[in-house]
């Protein structure tokens, strides 16, 4: 088999970082090529540069043996690849259609949107997306957008595709009718990197996985070759054990409690309550109306009818500051746009709902912040330079840690947590996972919000939702397809 | 065969909220003076609002493009003044170089590009904030107007640079027309070809249309040398139906313009906004003037009246619009 | 149709923030009045050329047969004068003249006389030597320069022992009070200050001779003689106390008077010529037309309270 | 115990990346006229720059949270002269109302704060682009001026009034101690608070800060508010220094006002700069202002002197930051 694209010994820095550091990968004609290390191994930074986005500071790309054309040819470039960017390129104020085509929404001269508009359907059609191709992008959901980026790096024809972390916001069913995809174009012989981290993802589609760490190339082996526990000691450099969830009994305390919530067009009609030691899940495929009722619950959204309660006490329909006093802390859906300020340090961020403790007459004392920071860096186990350096910099799950300890800072005694572990490393993972389960250990009820059934294995029990409804109470020990099929709707 | 989905048929009236603004001000301005519906009075309107239109059009695509430029108001007068002084005798205010007459257009209009060229290269290579950057440029331009005519009016001007901003053209003035024909093919280049769709692709997602190939430097370039250009031919455009420049012109436009594009749907986060949209605005405010100046409301007074309408159809756009503004 | 005869007149008010034109723009209705001139609602062009354009168009359109107009800017009004004598449409300007297009009749007093003026009586009273400080109003408005160069030249020619700064102040207050501050910081012996608007300048001026205990009368050798120019209510309390010592009173009765008296005289197809005319002024040729020179006096502490003067009638 | 990190003390350093800057103004100055370094030249430079620092403290503070408020330029004439016409009698300019003499301040004060929280109350609640919304404010707040006092200078003010901007305190105008212990209050406030960095929060991510259980709104009207007092408070000062209130009181100051708080180091995006930073650009400024009226350059060249310095220590602060500016 030849080498259809290979990077040899890449060096990327950015300023005091580096990205990446003598990297190399070598992916054969035809494969899907899985590409795994925890966050901040430079996975992306490398995606960059094979798509020529960014230039290495040393080392060179090559393509089928050829060197990689001159950086300003773009359109050489997206002759060789095309890419699903973990950052969205969704442009939210163009049309689905605009979007599909853009830069070559004709080939010269006049733009004819009726015949791209054409263009776009047949192109959702093929991918089975279903999206109105007149939409404005921006109204979309993250998922429907993410499968609009998908069809558009698969329409160039390319023959060589990226999808870097394409399922970090898929749910079930469309993850499969991706992997389907997948498939097929393997079969025309299209190759593959496939970034996730979602490790039995890499089982299930790949034939060669290479592991990243610190910037450099670890190993690349055939995956069928390598066992699921030496892949995660590789990409950690150290054996680590698959996370056990913790076994206890829930006490009898109501912590936090929903009462006939209905928010018109999100949920309707839906009674909840968590008692203290108690982690209940909350699960549903897309549109479910799980993200929103937990919204609902912080305070982060006000339900048209129904009361929450914490601690027993009724709390202001959409206040977040009353709710986090009654004894609340929550991580939200999207840490980039609502988790943390990037400009601002790691303990400023972790210590907002703090912050009156912190000092009277309205003062904080910057040592006390910082001794508190100290504290919850070292719990989570946040890998950062200290308490004063800006989350912005920080890699994506520990920016993820930092939420959490933002949410955890006050010792709350009900935790709210929606997708923990979004786009979180295996081992950052476990702490996060860790760390809902050791607030509870202290008392505190956790309501967990995820696609992920790894996260939902930590619950007492899963509510189910389906069309905002909640359907289904499932105690422990489900089994991987019998939730999934109560999410579905397929039984109930 | 496939009707429109109703967001993006909402999307193209969205454009048009200030119709029924505009359907108003006709009918109170009817209402209000006799002459205000006469066709001499609302091709005066238009004449007026010509020149502005043009820092209009800039404006808005520079926005769209997701910058800002405030020296394009600036080089209403210092362009052709530059170009002028180039040209005519030291006893006329000239700087004593005596280069042709009939180069004094290009000459303005390269006066803007250079303009409009220093701008993006400030904002584009050394990634200086726009706002702040054209800020500097605003005193700096208009400084040199100041500077070498120390203050006095240019009034022995070429006959070359007063004739497009004083002709008529069957009937109407040429610079109507010109500002039309710019309008139509502005509105065509945004909404149909792929240059101007990249304005929007930039302006929305700037690493998206890096990442779909777009050349995004050079766009932004091509941009604010554009505007550059089209602030000069705003300038020529004034000269003519000044007859002369004065060290004031275009100071003060820059707001007006603003008012015109935002009201007029244009985004001030980029992205979003049509040119049609920027023309609806534009007209709003030119007859808002003109009634008025008709009715004769006090000048003390006019500013209050004037701002409150803005605010007003600031309103009206956000109402129609949907969606809050940035 | 009103008292006169000819038809009615547009006038257009130049700007709306300077106590001289506010007064003007009050004597104009009253004026009108005892006139019997037939007045359309005034128009107001906020020191904007490009308004005052607008403004007329929209003037002629309403039915104006004369206009009075006062432009700032005297080279860009080419074009509007040029269209207005095509039109046969008479125009009468007011304090500013044009530098090209006929005109009917400019009403003006002489600038360059008020900036002589005010030289000659601050070099006799600093006895031809010494500093004085000019703050001066915007440098793109005519009246502005011709104060500003007749009392350069009148220095230079009749007392070249005074040194003067030159201060460009856009006719800002705040302006004006940091740059004298900083002058009178550099220089402590300035004697004289000579300010092109009193409505603007005199404020300022006055808190920054108190600030550095320079308020004193003229017999104090610490005294600073200060000439204003513009002739408002305040520039004569000011004198009748010795904080200033004198200014030029700018005649904004006379300049309502007659732009109107102008106006109607050419409505009703009146012809003038050069050489004195009834009210104590000269009418001078223009290549362009006219010009009807009104006095403006110095007023000093000595005829402060002639009730003759404008700044006197007010109230 | 703990060093701080390398990141966090340079980041400390950017907010003086003009000290060099204010250095080599003291030093240029010194050489060019001698007057400059003497004690007094500089108590007057800071009297100078007190009123207009006032604003720069206050649109410092807006920017920090992340919004835009081009209005403050027009509070300074207005919220005075309305306050000053609410006491004096009708022959003075006044609305004959006559309220006390001794309540000129604390209504100027509120009229200022008003006019605060009406730009909030438009900007919040109906989502208004606060660029425009001030702009269409700029206007009508400054017609407010024009109108009730028809153009007119208010001469005969209260003595109240004029105490602050023109009384001396210990050798130092008392103006430059309201600045001085102003600008220390915010630099503590905005450093040492929780109001005061629950700006920081909202500039730089308000959902993440709403999420956060910062009050959003109830802190972006408290700053808008704050604002608008400033403002006033700034024409106090300005009132007391010129003697009077004209109708161009504070026009035009706004350009100096960002200008000096971006070359400071406060992004116009939002949850960047600080208030020492924001006082290091109100010196540069007061310094140039001052020198190029020491040495008497021509008045037709100053713009483009001025406008090029403010480029270069835009440039100095761009290449000091190290960061691209937004
Ligand atoms: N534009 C940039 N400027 C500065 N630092 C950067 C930039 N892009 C990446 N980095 C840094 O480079 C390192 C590698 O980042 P990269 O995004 O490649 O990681 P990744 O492996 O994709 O992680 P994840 O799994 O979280 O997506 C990180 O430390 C990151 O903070
Ligand atoms: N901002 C919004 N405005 C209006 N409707 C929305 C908005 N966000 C989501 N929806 C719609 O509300 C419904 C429920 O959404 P919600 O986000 O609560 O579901 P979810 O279970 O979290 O779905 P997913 O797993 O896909 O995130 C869906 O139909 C969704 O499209
Ligand atoms: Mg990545
Ligand atoms: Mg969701």
């Amino acid at each position: 088999m030849s080498i259809h694209v290979e990077a040899r010994n890449v060096v990327k820095r950015f300023g005091p970082t580096t990205a990446l550091n003598g990297a190399e990968i070598a992916i054969a004609e035809g494969e899907t090529h899985a590409l795994v290390g925890r966050n901040g191994a430079g996975k992306s930074t490398l995606v960059s540069i094979l798509t020529g986005l960014q230039r290495p500071d040393a080392g060179e790309v090559r393509f089928s043996g050829e060197a990689a054309p001159a950086l300003a040819d773009r359109d050489a470039w997206r002759q060789r690849v095309a890419c699903v960017y973990q950052k969205s390129t969704i442009i939210p104020a163009l049309t689905v259609a605009e979007n599909l085509f853009l830069n070559r929404q004709s080939d010269k001269g006049r733009i004819n949107w009726r015949a791209l508009r054409a263009r776009a359907r047949e192109l959702l059609d093929t991918y089975e997306v279903d999206v109105d191709a007149q939409a404005l992008a921006g109204d979309l959901s993250v998922e429907q957008r993410q499968l609009v980026e998908i069809a558009r790096a698969l329409s160039f024809g390319a023959r060589f595709i990226i999808l870097d972390e394409p399922t970090a916001r898929l749910d079930g069913p469309a993850i499969e009718r991706l992997f389907a995809r997948m498939r097929s174009l393997r079969e025309q012989g299209v190759t593959m990197m496939y970034i996730s981290h979602h490790l039995d993802e890499v089982y299930q589609i790949c034939q060669t996985v290479t592991v990243f760490r610190d910037a450099r190339h670890v190993t690349t082996r055939a995956v069928a070759d390598l066992p699921h526990d030496e892949l995660v000691a590789a990409m950690t450099g150290e054996a680590t054990a698959a996370y056990e969830s913790r076994v206890r009994t829930p006490g009898d305390r109501l912590v936090l409690e929903g009462t006939g919530l209905t928010l018109a067009g999100r949920y309707t009609d839906v009674d909840l309550s968590v008692r203290s030691g108690e982690v209940v899940g909350l699960a549903g495929s897309a549109s479910s109306g799980k993200v929103g009722l937990a919204e609902t619950l912080v305070g982060l959204r006000r339900a048209d009818t129904g009361t929450v309660a914490v601690n027993g006490a009724r709390v202001r329909p959409g206040d977040v500051p009353a709710a986090m006093r009654a004894g609340l802390g929550f991580v939200p859906e999207d840490r980039h746009h609502e988790g943390f300020v990037p400009l601002l340090s790691v303990g400023e961020n972790a210590t907002f709902p703090i912050a009156r403790k912190l000092g009277r007459f309205g003062v904080v004392s910057p040592s006390r912040r910082r001794a508190k920071a100290e504290e919850m860096i070292e719990s989570l186990d946040i890998k950062t330079e200290g308490p004063d350096q800006p989350v912005g910099d920080l890699s994506g799950g520990n920016a993820q840690k930092v939420v959490f300890a933002r949410a955890l800072v006050d010792d709350p005694t009900v935790l709210v947590v929606i997708n923990p572990t979004a786009g979180v490393d295996v081992k950052a993972k476990q702490a996060l996972l860790g760390a809902v389960e050791d607030a509870v250990e202290r008392g505190a009820g956790a309501v967990v919000v995820s696609d992920e059934l790894d996260d939902l294995r930590i619950c007492d029990r899963v509510l189910v939702m389906f069309h905002g409804r909640v359907v289904k109470d499932v105690p422990r020990g489900w089994t991987d397809h019998e939730l999934v099929a109560v999410m579905e709707g397929i039984e109930d | 065969m496939t009707a429109p989905a109703p967001r993006a048929r909402l999307a193209r009236f969205r454009d048009l909220t200030l119709v029924p603004v505009i359907v108003l001000l006709l009918v109170v301005g009817a209402f209000l003076d006799p002459t205000f519906l006469t066709a001499g009075n609302l091709t005066n309107v238009l004449q007026q609002q010509a020149a502005i239109s043009l820092l209009v059009l800039a404006e808005a695509m520079i926005l769209i493009a997701g910058k800002f430029d405030l020296s394009l108001e600036s080089t209403v007068g210092t362009a052709p003044a530059i170009a002028v002084m180039l040209v005519v005798p030291v006893t006329a205010g000239g700087l004593g170089i005596g280069l042709p007459g009939t180069l004094v257009i290009p000459l303005a209009l390269l006066v803007g590009a250079a303009i409009g060229a220093f701008n993006g290269f400030l904002i584009i290579r050394f990634q200086l904030s726009a706002f702040i950057v054209t800020l500097a440029m605003l005193i700096i331009v208009h400084g040199l107007l100041q500077g070498p005519t120390e203050g006095k009016t240019l009034f022995q001007l070429p006959d070359s640079i007063l004739y497009l901003g004083s002709a008529m053209w069957l009937g109407l003035p040429a610079a109507v027309w010109i500002a039309g024909l710019l309008f139509a093919a502005g509105i065509f280049g945004l909404g149909y070809l792929r240059l101007g769709r990249a304005l929007y692709a930039i302006g929305g997602n700037l690493d998206a249309a890096r990442a779909a190939g777009i050349r995004v430097d050079r766009v932004l370039y091509g941009v604010f040398i554009l505007g550059g250009t089209l602030a000069a031919l705003a300038g020529i455009l004034e000269t003519g139906r000044l007859g002369a420049i004065g060290n004031n012109q275009g100071v003060g436009w820059i707001f007006m313009v603003f008012a015109a594009a935002v009201i007029g749907g244009v985004s001030m986060d980029g992205g979003k906004g049509t040119i049609l949209g920027a023309l609806t605005g534009v007209l709003v405010i030119g007859l808002v003037q003109n009634i008025l100046t008709l009715i004769g409301v006090s000048g003390f007074w006019q500013p209050v009246i004037y701002g409150s309408i803005i605010l007003v159809a600031l309103m009206i756009s956000r109402i129609a619009g949907g969606k809050a503004q940035d | 149709a009103g008292g006169g005869g000819g038809g009615k007149v547009g006038i257009d008010h130049p700007r709306a923030d300077s106590d001289f034109w506010n007064s003007y723009i009050k004597y104009v209705p009253q004026m009108a009045g005892e006139l019997k001139v037939e007045l359309m609602p005034a128009t107001n062009s906020q020191n904007d050329v490009a308004k005052l354009v607008n403004n007329v168009q929209a003037l002629i359109g309403q039915g104006a047969k004369v206009i009075v107009m006062a432009p700032q800017d005297t080279g860009a009004i080419a074009n509007t004068l040029q269209q207005l004598e095509n039109k046969k449409i008479p125009v009468v300007t007011v304090d500013t003249r044009p530098d090209k297009g006929k005109v009917y009749m400019v009403v003006r007093a002489d600038n360059r006389a008020y900036g002589t003026k005010a030289c000659e009586f601050l070099g006799e009273k600093l006895g031809g030597k010494g500093k004085v400080v000019q703050l001066q109003g915007a440098l793109s408005s005519i009246n502005g320069r011709d104060r500003s160069e007749a009392f350069l030249e009148c220095m230079q020619t009749k007392f070249p022992g005074i040194t003067v700064f030159s201060e460009p102040t856009e006719w800002e207050g705040s302006k004006a009070a940091s740059m004298l501050q900083t002058r009178l910081e550099q220089n402590p012996d300035v004697k004289g200050v000579y300010m092109h608007a009193g409505g603007v300048h005199l404020a300022p001026t006055l808190q920054v001779l108190k600030q550095k205990g320079l308020l004193v009368p003229p017999t104090d050798p610490k005294h600073v003689f200060v000439v204003s120019n513009d002739g408002i209510p305040q520039e004569f309390e000011a004198i009748r106390k010795g904080d200033i010592d004198a200014t030029v009173s700018q005649p904004a009765d006379l300049y309502a008077k007659y732009a109107l008296y102008y106006a109607k005289a050419a409505a009703e197809g009146k012809t003038f010529k050069p050489g004195p005319t009834d009210h104590g002024s000269t009418i001078i040729q223009l290549p362009n037309g006219l010009e009807d020179q009104l006095p403006a006096p110095l007023v000093t502490k000595e005829n402060v309270d002639d009730q003759a003067l404008w700044g006197n009638q007010v109230k």
